[in-house]
Formats: structure tokens, C-alpha cells, sequence
């Protein structure tokens, strides 16, 4: 039971820190109709960010310019360049994403090297909150997580509240409505696409001390993410967040369990057939994981294109 | 009236893209040439043909999806590696006398197994267009990745699976030569297979689900089955590219799966360019030449690779070949009036890449970060035999320069052939 | 195809449709019967769910309630490709056609269809002498010769229109429906495009959906008058105009518009 | 200018930037028949890190070698190549440096690519019996490069999972590792499944006793607190994984932010970034490999010094050392096998079988079975104690047992049928 809790726990905190660099993603989509490639490069360039300031501001407020500093970058990136192609469509504006992010990953091995760098929890939350058995409950993984929660609520609150979170909304559903009665939607894509890439940046520079920064996390988070998003419904941000938590938790709780499919198979009385095939019918569900996402991803995709939370079209 | 007369009216009613007036002569000198390469050039450059044709219809096998039906796949990888898997198979059964098939015809399996696989992914994949699409073929591609590591049986281990091939009719095919006659006939049989496609009335209404699915629907087509079959057909295609890559290497490893391979066609086909039928052969063949050269050359060439792509995307879209042709074709018409703009742009943009490349390598050995290249103790360099101080004041400041001034005469001389392409008269748009 | 004799005459029919997106319903319990070999109007106000009735005969919408009927046949449902083979052909309000393919390769898509060789890899398409034929017969129909080797992406408004209508006619339907077919179009082009479709439409089921009166009249057999959501009128140009309700519901309004 | 020659002005000038760079000016201007040695690793993509490693081992190596007299009255030229990290990079790499008149192949950062190799190279020597090409498999780990897949002109430098778990066996049973509570954790594919099999199989021997199991997937797992649950629930004392990379890194990073009491029992700590990114998560963990300075005393650090210095390198990783053993051990070979104006290939490779290299780590020998080296295993501790630190950190290797080649191996396997050049 302790166990169960801990891992409902952990499982939380990891979907949470995926929500902080899905939601980017999933705004910017909702509003310009892009998958951007780049995204998971966004939070890399953060948490090497995060890493050289942090050294040099101190850290709280080095996380803070890590994030604007990817801001800025994403703000460049989709005035200079991706308003340039967009009268090209979509699959040119995915296909610039996706070369950027070939660029922006050898950019960093270019000044940081092919190796992991030393950035690190700061010393005022290493300590542990709680101890469950023999294990110690690190502070830092629920800071992650309440950093998480304080977007989640910030980003909610703005888009509910606020004249500007009502034109994103409307502009995600009718860009051009929007942009006949008079506001400026180009300004509107650059802030969404700046506050997406920086809610990445911010997310790469918090994980960045807990996940060990090198040049292979742009990669790594960036086909997971691309799952959450589409679990959660293209352009969802409420939709994100519970497909990151789904995510997170499931991906948590199947650790634990070592049952593979040839038993499942062995119920209907197949289960040393399953066994001789070998291959994907002998794996235990423990060792998959990390390939339970795409999994998910699939079923979603051809039963509920949508995703969860996302509108039919 | 004969039914010929009246083949050549049609053949004129359909659009000047599809006028087979390309010239046989140079299809036959390219062919002959293509043929002969064994005798011309050595085993090691006969083996980057291979690379680069294989390559070159990979591209095309993506891109028939793309060009005609503007369905975006990015988990072709899967098929190629199918194909490439069956081919091994098929390779080692017949080494060990299980089966009986001559061994040029061995690479059919890549082909057949592409378009198994493809029939089965395609049904489910083309369910959904656009992003949807894209995401789905996605999804199958990693998870095709995931398991197949695991299932070592079918898939070999870590090191993956090898054979040998056998001789046939007085054959060895242990030469580079025999193997690239071999791969040369398959490609030129793939790309002739894609062309009549094109040609036929499934290329066509191909054609037309890119175009505007709904409508089609609305003429009586079942369109599912259409995107169902077509995604095969590329499917098929880039297992027999696969397969072709297995014959050739004669091994194969799960890490055929991986995401680059899904990642090269796309690539390749929009570096060369989308719309035309040649450019994903040219992308295909050009990328995979410059990474051969270049690999060996510098440690910054995924850099230079990615900035040239993400250059293309957004300066000429329509891809090298398209441009190229595009630029070819309007200025043969008025040469004297643009021939100082090209020679200026183009010298232009030598002066950026020499310059550029100059800087990027130089600064790469100052910052350290790579443990194979770096200074010398007394901080010098050398790059293509020339030796010279790294933080030398004089050789940055004519680095920058050339940057600089290279920049400021490509800016210019676009800008010109463009307003002389207005005074002209042209309708398209010139140089952007 | 079974056709039951009792509604031999009726080509097209619906019976007590309804259709709601969410909790707004828009077509309120609708019927309507289209006969054999004429040509009806279905006309009505903005926001009437002229539209949306439009793709409830064309199987493009599957009706909340009610039934569609081709041929005495319940058509609710069915793929557009399937009712397609059932002989009935639409049109689109926005030109909806093949840009990258040319006029002529525009209307053989259409033969192609007709001649049922969708699935042919074996020749190429320039040796399928039926399917050519039946296209140059269409262009000749269309009088779209002129253009016949163009681009349908490069052509102009009007011909774009007129290759629409050519296209619905391709795949030879029996039932015919238009939306708004002269949308969009100056006095003279809507004139040539009505004399086009009363030529082309000789000896098939048309339904029209028009917001030009001039050409409704010009051109209908009958015509149904909708307005929000419900059909209050269906009867010969001529009994409409005079129908008091119609006056007021739709033509007073649309004089008081103008 | 030909095409080929335009080729081989770049692979120079690449190699004499790459030899500049690194401050070791080799001669490069030869007439006659040079042993040319090819590294081919995977120098670029998100593999790069472990690939490049062996190029400065490698030229270091060959210095050395050259710096002794070279071979054949010339110096040994060392050619590099970039395999891209796949298997077909590798392949086509494999016919370049054959076309540019290479005889010795080494690699060793992947055991796909190794795989691709050592074929490519048994099926152009069945092709070219006269004409034979050896390959020096560093570091690729895999079994079945020395089962079934072994053949004559490859030779294996590096360890495998038994060899491993053997070692560590024995320094469980001789108290120099408590560990009687093991948690066996691995990646799901074949080398990880190898090692699962080693932890199982040499329980008794060690006298421990296998808590729990678990694979996973490669490369995909961000976060590992899930697992490090999972081994708390187990209250195993001591965790042996065969991981590397980030999937190493994250494992022990999960583990320490958790305070997991277990021990980890590790293969690949010393690749540069672990111990940096693991921080001190790492300390009082177990590493096992061929070469440890301290384990062999002055030799040994001399040794890493030397190479430091002509390197500019900041840590000697054991991937490295392996590659510079493989080439002084094919220096001992070409020493028993002197040239006379012409390169026989084939007396090389049989030559390679007497050879007993004195190397740094101790002595070196290659079973003529199926060609795998015997290699003495150095087992370490991560301390604050010990002579070298790594990384500018707090940290070091101290050895804790030294295992000689003999006792280390492990016997061969049956899956071999070495054929022998008649």
C-alpha cells in the first residue's frame, strides 16, 4: 500500500513535469496549426541555460531567465523564421521545426561537448520530506512538481480572465474571425509560441538538475511529449494535462507488474504458444514501459482521433 | 481517326508536367553511363552509388505519398526495415539451400514484405489524414523500434543478422560491380514502377486525393481503399530499398528501425524537392554523397546539414531542384539581363560558406568540446593542409569581412534579379 | 437496385428529417419529394438550413431523425461514395475540384469512376479510350476545349464553376443536386451558366439550391421554399410567388433586404 | 584531379587536422607500403559521445607504436572514418578503408556496428583469401562476436557479460563486496538480457542471491524513481546493471535523490559525464573493467599520465584503454611478424595468437579458440580515497581486487566453429 501511494506519487510528479513542456506544445498547435519538432530542443536549450546561470545569478532566479532567455529564442524563432514559410503550409512550417532541431542539438554539443554537464539541486532543497520504508522522499521532485501546478494555474487563469487569454481562445477556434475584428493575431502567435517555448525552457532548466543535461534530452522528451499531446487532444491544454498524468502514473505503476502478454494468452489457453513466439509476446509488462506511450498513442489516434479532451473537426 | 492519333491528342491535353518530352537521348546516355560506372570508378565510390541510388528511391517511395495523396508519413523507417529483415531471411535461407531463389531476384522479398506490411499499417494509418496521419505513422514506427530489440528471433540481436550471397549463373556477387548492377537494375525498375504510376488512372486519382479528398468521395470513390492501396505501393517500394541496402551489406540490425531512417527520406525528399519527380532522387543522392564526403571531413556536419535544410526550407521551399530548375527555366529566356546578378549571388554564397564554415570550424577547436579535434599546445590549426594561428587577429577580421560583404551581395543580388524579374514581366516570382 | 413501385415517380425523398448540431436543431422535421426528370429549387432565407438540408440529400450529413430516400431506396448513412454509385452526383457552393490535374484529367477522374477502372495500374491513363472519350465528350458539354490542357488550379471563376458542374455530371448521375451554382457570379456568367445547366441537366433529376431568384425561376420545374427549418411551401414557381406565406416569410424579407 | 584522389586529399587533410589538433605530428608522406589501421566509430549523432573517444586512444596507440619504429621501415598510418552511428554507415566505411589500402580495422563503441563489421569482414576475406583484413573488436561486448558469429581475423579486446559477472562473483565471495541481496535491473535487449543471465547464473558462485529482476526499455526511461522503488520493496543490499549512458546516469541519480541504501555493482561508470552528472550519487559504488591506474601501481599511473598528457584528454576511460591495448597488442603481433617490403595479413593474424602483452593493466594473452583476449579485470570502488580523481572531482577509482586474464575468462563458447586459413 505504501508503495502504491508512493508510486501514484512519483507517477504524479513525472506526468506533471511532462504537462510543463507538453503544454507549449499543445497551445502552439492549437493556435497555428504546428507540430513544432523543435519543442523538445526548447527544453534542452533551457536546462543548458538553466545550467550556465544558475551558476552565475544564483538559482530560483537563474530557472526564471532560463526561461525568458528560451522565450526569446521562441519568440525569434517564429517571428524571423516560421512566419516566413507559413505561407507554404503546415508541412513546411513542421519541416523548419524539425531541422532546427537538428541545428539547436549540434549547437549545444557545439559549446557544451557531446557529454552530460554538472548541474545540479541547489543545496537549500536537497533535503527529503518524508521518509516511506527505506526510502527518503527528495524535496526536489515535489518542487518540480508544484512549479508544474503553479503554470497549470497561471496559464488557467489567463486564458479564463484575461482580454488576451479570450483572443487566444478565440483565435485558436477562428484565426481569421479573430483577426477580422481587428486584433493582431501575428502579435497573439508570436506571444503564444514565446510563452510555449519557454514554458519548455523553464520546465528543461527545473528538470535539468534533477535529469542529468546533456545533448540527448532535446530527443528524448520529444517523441513523449509529442504523445501526450496527442493523447490529450491537439490543442488541449486541459486534455494535456491529464494525458501527461495518465501518462505519468501508468508508465509508473507498470514497473511494478511482470505479467507479459503470453500469460494473458495462457488464460485462453494459448499461453505456451505466446511463449514459444518469443518477441513482444514474452516481454513483461514491466519492461515496456517506455513503449506503453506509443502504444496508447495508436489506440488513441485510431479510436478517438481527437484525443481526450480535443473537439471533433 | 487511329487510336494513335488520338493517344497523342490526349497526351497533349494533359499538363506540361506530365510530357514524357524530357529527350531519350539524354534518358539512354545517363542510363549507359550509369551502367558502365563499374569500369569508371573505384569499388569504394561504387559502393556511395549504391548508398545514394537506395537512398534516392527511398525518397521516391516517400514522397509518392506526399506528392500525390499529401499524406505526411514520418515512420517509413519501419517499412525499409521490413524490407531489409526479409531480404536477410530470404538471403540466409537460400545460403543454407532452404530456398531456391536466384540470388538477383532476391531483393522481390524487401518489395513483397513492404507491401504486406504496407497493406496492413496503410489500412489502419490513412483511417485519418494530415497531422493525425502523420502522428500515426509515428506512433507505428516507434513502436515498431520498441519491439523489435526484444524479439531477437526474427530480428537478430544486438549485432543483428547476417548472411552471404550465393553465386548464380557463373555470378559471385562478391564485387562491389556485380552488387551495383544488381541494386542499379532494382532502382531503375523502382523508379520506373513509380513513374507509371503516375501515369496510370490510380496515379491520377492519387493525385486528386491530395488535392481535395472530399470531392472524390463525392464522385464515387471509395478513398480509404485508394490511400490504402497507394500507401502499400510506397510501402513496397521502400521495403525493396531496404532490401536493396540488406542485399548490398548483407547484414541487417534492428537499428534499421530507428527514427533517422524515417527522418532521411523526409529529408531528403524536401531538400530535392517535393514536387518535381526528380528531386527526391536528387535529394536522396546529393544528402547522402555530402554525408559521406563531409562525415569524414568535419565533426560539424550534422551542423552544416541542418543549417542548409532549415535554408531551403525557408528561402526556396520548393526545394534545390525545384529552384534550381525553376531559376534555370526563366532565366534561359532573358540570361543577359540577370547573368551579373546569378554570378554575383552565386559567388556570394561561396563567400558565406567558406567564410562560414571557416569561423564554425575554427571556433569548434577554440571552444574544446570535442574530443577528437582541438588545438595544438601553441594554438594552431590546420584545415585542409594550411596551418595558422587559431585566434589570429588578421584572419578573423578578413573571416568576418568576407561574411559580411558575401551577405550583403547575396541580399543585393537577389533583391535586383527580382525587380528585374518584375520589369520583365515574369508572373512567378523570382529569385526570394 | 429494388425499387418499390409505389414511389416510381419519386427520385429523391425525404421523410420527416431532422438534424441537430448539439442542442440547436436546425432542420425540423422536413419532407420533401423530388419526381423523376424534374428540376426543383429549394430555396429560403439565410440561416433557413438550406445548407444543411443540401447535405442531408447528398448523404453528406446522416439526418438525427428521420429518412433519405434515392429511388425509393433509404440512402441515411451510406458513404458518399456508395450513394454516388447510386446515381446521384453533387455539386459544391465553393468550387471544389482537382487544382493540380488539368480540365481535361479533372473530368476523367470523373470517367474513370464510370468506367470502373479506379484500381487500374496495368495502363496508363492516356490509353483508356472509353474514359478519354467519355471526357472529351464531357469538356465539349461544359465548353471548357478551350482550356482543356490548363491547370483547373490557373482557370478562371467562371470556368472553375462550369468545370464543377462538369464533374458532377462525370460519373452520368440520374439525380443531380447543385449548391448555389451561380454564387459569386456577374449578370451575364450566371445567365451562360443557367442556359449550361438547363442544357446539361436535359432528362435527369436536378435539385437546386439558388439564392439568384432570377435563375430560380428562369430554371425550376418546382420549387420548395424552407424556412427556419421546416419546408412551407412546395409547389410550381408560379403558386409559390403567389403564396402569401412565402411573401412573408421569404420574399418580404429578402425585398426589405435589399 | 579523379574523384578518387579528390577522396583521399580530404580523408588526409581530415586525419592530419585530427593528428594536428591532438599535437602529435605523424609523417604522413609515404611511397611504400605503410600498415594502414582504420578507426571507424561513430563520430557524429547522438552516439558521437562514446564513438569519439577512440580516435585520440587510437592515435595515442599508433604514436606509440610508430615512435617504437612503426612497421615495414614506416610509420603505421592511422585513418579515421565516421560510421554515423549505423550499421550501413559502417558497412560503407568498411569498403572505404578497403579501397584506401587499410589491413586493420579497430572499433568497439557499439556492438551493432560491431556486428556489421566483423561480418563485412569475413565474408571480404572468404572473398579475398590473399588479400585478408583483421579486426580489432575494442570494446563491442556482445557473446555472439565470439560465438557464433567468431571467425579468424577478429579478435576480441573487450569483456562480455559473464566475464563480468565472473569477476564480480568472485569479489562478492571474497567479502571485498557485501552483497548477498541482489537486484538484477538491465535494458531490454540483447546485451542486457546477457547480463541478467550472467547475475542469474553466477548466484551460487558468489554466494548471493537474486531478489528480483527487471528489464526495460532502451534509451526511453526519463525517470527512474518507478524502479528505484521497486528495488527499495525488495530490500536488496546490492544492485548489479549492465547499463550505460543515460540510462546508467538516471538510474544511480534516482537512486541517491531516493537515499537507496543498495550498492550498485556497475560496467560502465568510468565513460566521461557519469561521474560528473552523477554526482555524488556515485560514491561507494562499484565499477569493474580491464584498466585501473591505482590497481597497478606505478606502470598504471604513469601510464594514465602519459596518456593524459598527450591527449589533453581529462579522463582515460576504459573504452579508451581497450583500444590502446588492442594496438600495442598488434604491435607485439607485428613484432613476431616482421615485414620484409611486403604486409602478409596472414601472418599477422596468426602472430596475434602468440603474442603476451605486458600491457598497463597486466598480462595480455588471445585464446586461439575463438579469439578472445584474456584480459585481467581491475574491481573498484567509487572514493574519496583514491590516488586519481576523476573529472575535477572529489572522486576516484580505488581498486579493491585484481583478477588475472586467466582466472577472468570464461570458457568458449560452443556456438564457435573458427575456421582456419588453410
Amino acid at each position: 500500500m505504501e508503495m502504491l501511494s508512493i508510486s501514484l506519487l512519483n507517477g504524479t510528479i513525472y506526468g506533471l513535469l511532462l504537462f510543463m513542456i507538453a503544454a507549449g506544445l499543445t497551445l502552439i498547435f492549437g493556435m497555428m496549426g504546428v507540430l513544432n519538432f523543435a519543442h523538445g530542443a526548447f527544453y534542452m536549450l533551457g536546462a543548458y541555460a538553466g545550467y550556465v546561470l544558475s551558476a552565475r545569478v544564483g538559482f530560483f532566479p537563474g530557472l526564471l531567465v532560463a526561461g525568458l532567455i528560451v522565450a526569446a529564442i521562441g519568440a525569434m524563432v517564429e517571428r524571423y523564421m516560421l512566419r516566413s514559410v507559413h505561407a507554404h503550409g503546415h508541412a513546411h512550417e513542421l519541416l523548419l521545426t524539425f531541422g532546427l532541431l537538428f541545428v539547436f542539438d549540434e549547437i549545444v554539443k557545439f559549446f557544451f561537448g557531446y557529454y552530460p554537464v554538472s548541474y545540479r539541486v541547489p543545496e537549500t532543497l536537497s533535503f527529503s520530506v518524508f521518509r516511506i520504508g527505506s526510502l527518503e522522499y527528495p524535496a526536489y521532485r515535489l518542487f518540480v512538481g508544484l512549479v508544474s501546478i503553479g503554470f497549470f494555474g497561471a496559464l488557467v487563469l489567463i486564458l479564463r480572465f484575461t482580454r488576451i487569454g479570450l483572443v487566444v481562445r478565440a483565435a485558436v477556434h477562428k484565426p481569421m474571425m479573430v483577426e477580422a475584428l481587428g486584433h493582431n493575431v501575428p502579435l497573439v502567435m508570436l506571444l503564444v509560441f514565446a510563452v510555449g517555448a519557454g514554458m519548455a525552457g523553464l520546465a528543461g532548466a527545473v528538470a535539468g538538475a534533477f535529469y542529468p543535461t546533456s545533448p540527448a534530452m532535446a530527443s528524448e522528451i520529444g517523441t513523449i511529449v509529442f504523445v501526450v499531446v496527442v493523447v490529450g487532444g491537439l490543442g488541449s491544454l486541459g486534455g494535456a494535462f491529464i494525458a501527461s498524468l495518465m501518462i505519468g502514473i501508468l508508465t509508473t505503476l507498470m514497473v511494478g507488474v511482470d505479467t507479459t502478454l503470453a500469460d494473458t494468452l495462457s488464460f485462453v489457453g494459448f499461453g505456451s504458444w505466446g511463449k514459444d513466439i518469443g518477441g513482444i509476446f514474452a516481454v513483461p509488462l514491466s519492461a515496456s514501459a517506455g513503449t506503453l506511450p506509443f502504444a496508447l498513442m495508436l489506440m488513441v489516434l485510431l479510436l478517438r482521433p481527437a484525443g481526450l479532451m480535443g473537439e471533433r473537426t | 481517326m487511329t487510336a494513335t492519333d488520338l493517344n497523342i491528342e490526349d497526351s497533349n491535353r494533359t499538363s506540361a508536367r506530365k510530357a514524357p518530352g524530357l529527350g531519350l537521348l539524354l534518358i539512354t546516355g545517363v542510363t549507359v553511363l550509369l551502367f558502365t560506372l563499374p569500369l569508371l570508378i573505384p569499388p569504394v565510390f561504387l559502393n556511395y552509388a549504391i548508398k545514394m541510388m537506395v537512398a534516392g528511391l527511398f525518397a521516391l517511395a516517400f514522397n509518392l505519398l506526399w506528392s500525390h495523396a499529401r499524406l505526411l508519413s514520418f515512420g517509413h523507417a519501419a517499412y525499409y526495415a521490413i524490407g531489409a529483415f526479409a531480404v536477410i531471411h530470404a538471403l540466409s535461407l537460400s545460403e543454407r539451400g532452404v530456398l531456391s531463389i536466384p540470388t538477383p531476384l532476391i531483393p522481390m522479398m524487401g518489395l513483397i514484405a513492404g507491401a504486406l506490411i504496407g497493406l496492413v499499417v496503410g489500412y489502419l494509418a490513412t483511417v485519418r489524414g494530415g497531422t493525425y496521419f502523420a502522428m500515426i505513422t509515428l506512433a507505428v514506427g516507434e513502436l515498431l523500434l520498441s519491439i523489435a530489440p526484444k524479439w531477437e528471433a526474427v530480428f537478430g540481436g544486438e549485432s543483428g543478422l547476417s548472411s552471404m550471397r550465393m553465386p548464380w549463373a557463373g555470378l559471385t556477387f562478391g564485387m562491389v560491380g556485380e552488387v551495383y548492377i544488381v541494386v542499379l537494375i532494382w532502382c531503375l525498375f523502382g523508379l520506373v514502377l513509380l513513374r507509371w504510376f503516375s501515369a496510370t488512372p490510380l496515379g491520377q486519382i492519387a493525385l486528386a486525393i491530395g488535392d481535395n479528398e472530399k470531392r472524390l468521395r463525392f464522385l464515387g470513390y471509395r478513398t480509404h481503399a485508394v490511400k490504402t492501396v497507394i500507401f502499400s505501393l510506397s510501402a513496397a517500394v521502400s521495403g525493396l530499398a531496404g532490401g536493396l541496402i540488406a542485399f548490398a551489406m548483407e547484414s541487417a540490425s534492428f537499428e534499421l528501425f530507428a527514427g533517422a531512417n524515417s527522418a532521411m527520406p523526409v529529408m531528403h525528399t524536401f531538400l530535392g524537392g517535393a514536387d518535381v519527380f526528380l528531386g527526391p532522387i536528387a535529394g536522396g543522392m546529393g544528402l547522402t554523397l555530402f554525408s559521406e564526403l563531409a562525415s569524414n571531413a568535419s565533426r560539424l556536419w550534422l551542423l552544416y546539414m541542418g543549417v542548409i535544410f532549415v535554408i531551403v526550407m525557408m528561402f526556396a521551399p520548393e526545394g534545390l531542384a525545384g529552384f534550381i530548375s525553376r531559376h534555370v527555366k526563366l532565366s534561359l529566356t532573358c540570361w543577359r539581363l540577370l547573368i551579373a546578378d546569378y554570378a554575383v549571388f552565386l559567388s556570394g554564397c561561396a563567400g558565406l560558406v567558406l567564410s562560414g564554415v571557416w569561423m564554425a570550424e575554427v571556433s569548434y577547436r577554440l571552444m574544446g568540446t570535442s574530443p577528437i579535434v582541438g588545438l595544438t599546445p601553441d594554438g594552431t590549426i590546420t584545415l585542409f593542409e594550411w596551418t595558422f594561428s587559431a585566434t589570429s587577429k588578421p584572419l578573423w577580421f578578413a573571416a568576418v569581412a568576407v561574411f559580411v560583404l558575401s551577405l550583403f551581395g547575396v541580399l543585393a543580388a537577389a533583391k535586383r534579379a527580382r525587380t528585374t524579374w518584375l520589369t520583365i514581366g515574369q508572373k512567378k516570382d523570382g529569385l526570394r | 437496385m429494388i425499387k418499390s413501385n409505389s414511389c416510381d415517380e419519386i427520385a429523391l425523398a425525404a421523410r420527416n428529417v431532422r438534424k441537430s448540431f448539439g442542442s440547436t436543431e436546425i432542420i425540423r422535421g422536413v419532407n420533401i419529394d423530388i419526381r423523376q426528370g424534374e428540376r426543383h429549387a429549394l430555396i429560403g432565407p439565410n440561416g433557413a438550413g438550406k445548407s444543411t438540408m443540401f447535405n442531408l440529400l447528398s448523404a453528406a450529413f446522416a439526418p438525427t431523425s428521420g429518412e433519405i430516400l434515392l429511388n425509393g431506396t433509404v440512402i441515411n448513412g451510406l458513404e458518399p461514395a456508395e450513394v454516388n454509385r447510386r446515381g446521384l452526383a453533387r455539386s459544391f457552393q465553393i468550387t471544389s475540384i482537382f487544382p493540380r490535374l488539368t480540365t481535361f484529367e479533372n473530368l476523367r477522374i470523373g470517367a474513370f469512376a464510370r468506367y470502373g477502372v479506379r484500381f487500374n495500374i496495368l495502363s496508363t491513363a492516356n490509353r483508356l479510350r472509353k474514359a478519354n472519350e467519355e471526357a472529351d465528350r464531357l469538356l465539349r458539354l461544359v465548353r471548357l476545349e478551350r482550356v482543356a490542357s490548363e491547370l483547373a488550379g490557373n482557370l478562371a471563376y467562371s470556368d472553375q464553376r462550369a468545370l464543377e458542374l462538369g464533374l458532377t455530371l462525370a460519373t452520368d448521375p440520374r439525380v443531380i443536386l447543385l449548391d448555389e451554382p451561380t454564387a459569386g457570379m456577374s449578370r451575364e456568367e450566371a445567365e451562360y451558366a443557367t442556359s449550361l445547366i438547363r442544357t446539361v441537366t436535359e432528362g435527369r433529376t436536378l435539385l437546386i439550391v439558388e439564392h439568384d431568384l432570377d435563375v430560380v425561376f428562369s430554371l425550376a420545374d418546382r420549387m420548395s421554399v424552407l424556412v427556419h427549418g421546416q419546408i412551407i411551401a412546395s409547389d410550381t414557381p408560379a403558386e409559390v410567388k403567389r403564396n402569401a406565406e412565402v411573401q412573408e416569410a421569404y420574399l418580404g424579407q429578402e425585398a426589405a433586404a435589399c | 584531379m579523379s574523384k578518387r584522389s579528390f577522396s583521399t586529399i580530404v580523408r588526409m587533410a581530415a586525419v592530419a587536422t585530427l593528428s594536428l589538433g591532438l599535437g602529435l605530428a605523424p609523417s604522413l608522406a609515404q611511397s611504400g607500403p605503410a600498415l594502414k589501421v582504420a578507426v571507424i566509430e561513430t563520430l557524429s549523432g547522438s552516439q558521437a559521445a562514446t564513438g569519439s573517444l577512440h580516435v585520440p586512444a587510437a592515435q595515442y596507440a599508433i604514436d606509440r607504436l610508430n615512435a617504437a619504429g612503426g612497421y615495414n621501415g614506416k610509420p603505421i598510418q592511422l585513418l579515421t572514418y565516421d560510421n554515423q552511428g549505423t550499421p550501413t554507415g559502417a558497412s560503407a566505411q568498411v569498403t572505404a578503408a578497403i579501397g584506401d589500402g587499410v589491413r586493420v580495422i579497430v572499433q568497439g563503441a557499439s556492438s551493432a556496428i560491431a556486428g556489421q563489421i566483423t561480418e563485412d569482414v569475413r565474408r571480404y576475406n572468404l572473398r579475398n583469401p590473399k588479400q585478408p583484413i583483421i579486426y580489432l573488436n575494442s570494446a563491442a561486448e556482445a557473446r555472439e562476436l565470439t560465438g557464433e558469429k567468431c571467425h579468424f581475423y577478429h579478435f576480441k579486446f573487450a569483456l562480455d557479460a559473464e566475464m563480468r559477472l565472473r569477476a564480480a562473483a568472485k569479489a562478492i565471495h571474497d567479502r571485498k563486496i557485501q552483497a548477498s541481496n541482489v537486484f538484477s535491473i538491465n535494458q531490454d535487449y540483447s546485451w542486457g538480457r546477457d547480463m541478467d543471465v550472467a547475475i542469474k547464473g553466477h548466484a551460487n558462485e558468489g554466494g548471493y542471491k537474486v531478489v528480483d529482476a527487471v528489464l526495460h526499455d532502451v534509451n526511453r526511461i526519463q525517470d527512474f524513481t518507478p524502479y528505484v522503488t521497486r528495488i527499495a520493496a525488495t530490500n536488496a543490499d546490492a544492485v548489479i546493471t549492465g547499463n550505460w549512458g543515460t540510462d546508467l546516469v538516471r538510474l544511480m541519480r534516482a537512486s541517491a535523490d531516493s537515499k537507496l541504501k543498495a550498492r550498485f555493482i556497475t560496467m560502465f561508470l568510468d565513460v566521461p559525464g557519469n561521474i560528473t552528472s552523477a554526482g555524488d550519487a556515485a560514491e561507494g559504488h562499484i565499477f569493474l573493467d580491464v584498466f585501473n591506474a591505482e590497481a597497478n601501481g606505478e606502470r598504471g599511473i604513469a601510464f594514465q599520465k602519459d596518456f593524459l598528457e598527450r591527449t589533453k584528454a581529462q579522463t582515460l576511460a576504459n573504452n579508451q584503454a581497450h583500444t590502446v591495448f588492442a594496438l600495442l597488442f598488434l604491435g607485439e603481433a607485428l613484432k613476431l611478424a616482421p615485414a620484409n617490403g611486403s604486409i602478409d595479413v596472414r601472418n599477422i593474424a596468426e602472430a596475434m595468437e602468440k603474442v603476451t602483452l605486458d600491457s598497463p593493466a597486466g598480462t595480455m594473452t588471445m585464446r586461439s579458440d575463438d579469439h578472445q583476449a584474456l584480459l585481467p579485470i581491475a574491481i573498484t570502488k567509487v572514493s574519496r580515497d583514491a590516488a586519481i580523481k576523476v573529472e575535477n572531482s572529489s572522486f576516484g577509482f580505488k581498486p579493491l581486487l585484481k583478477i588475472d586474464g586467466p582466472d577472468a575468462i570464461v570458457p568458449p563458447q560452443s556456438t564457435c566453429k573458427m575456421q582456419r586459413p588453410s
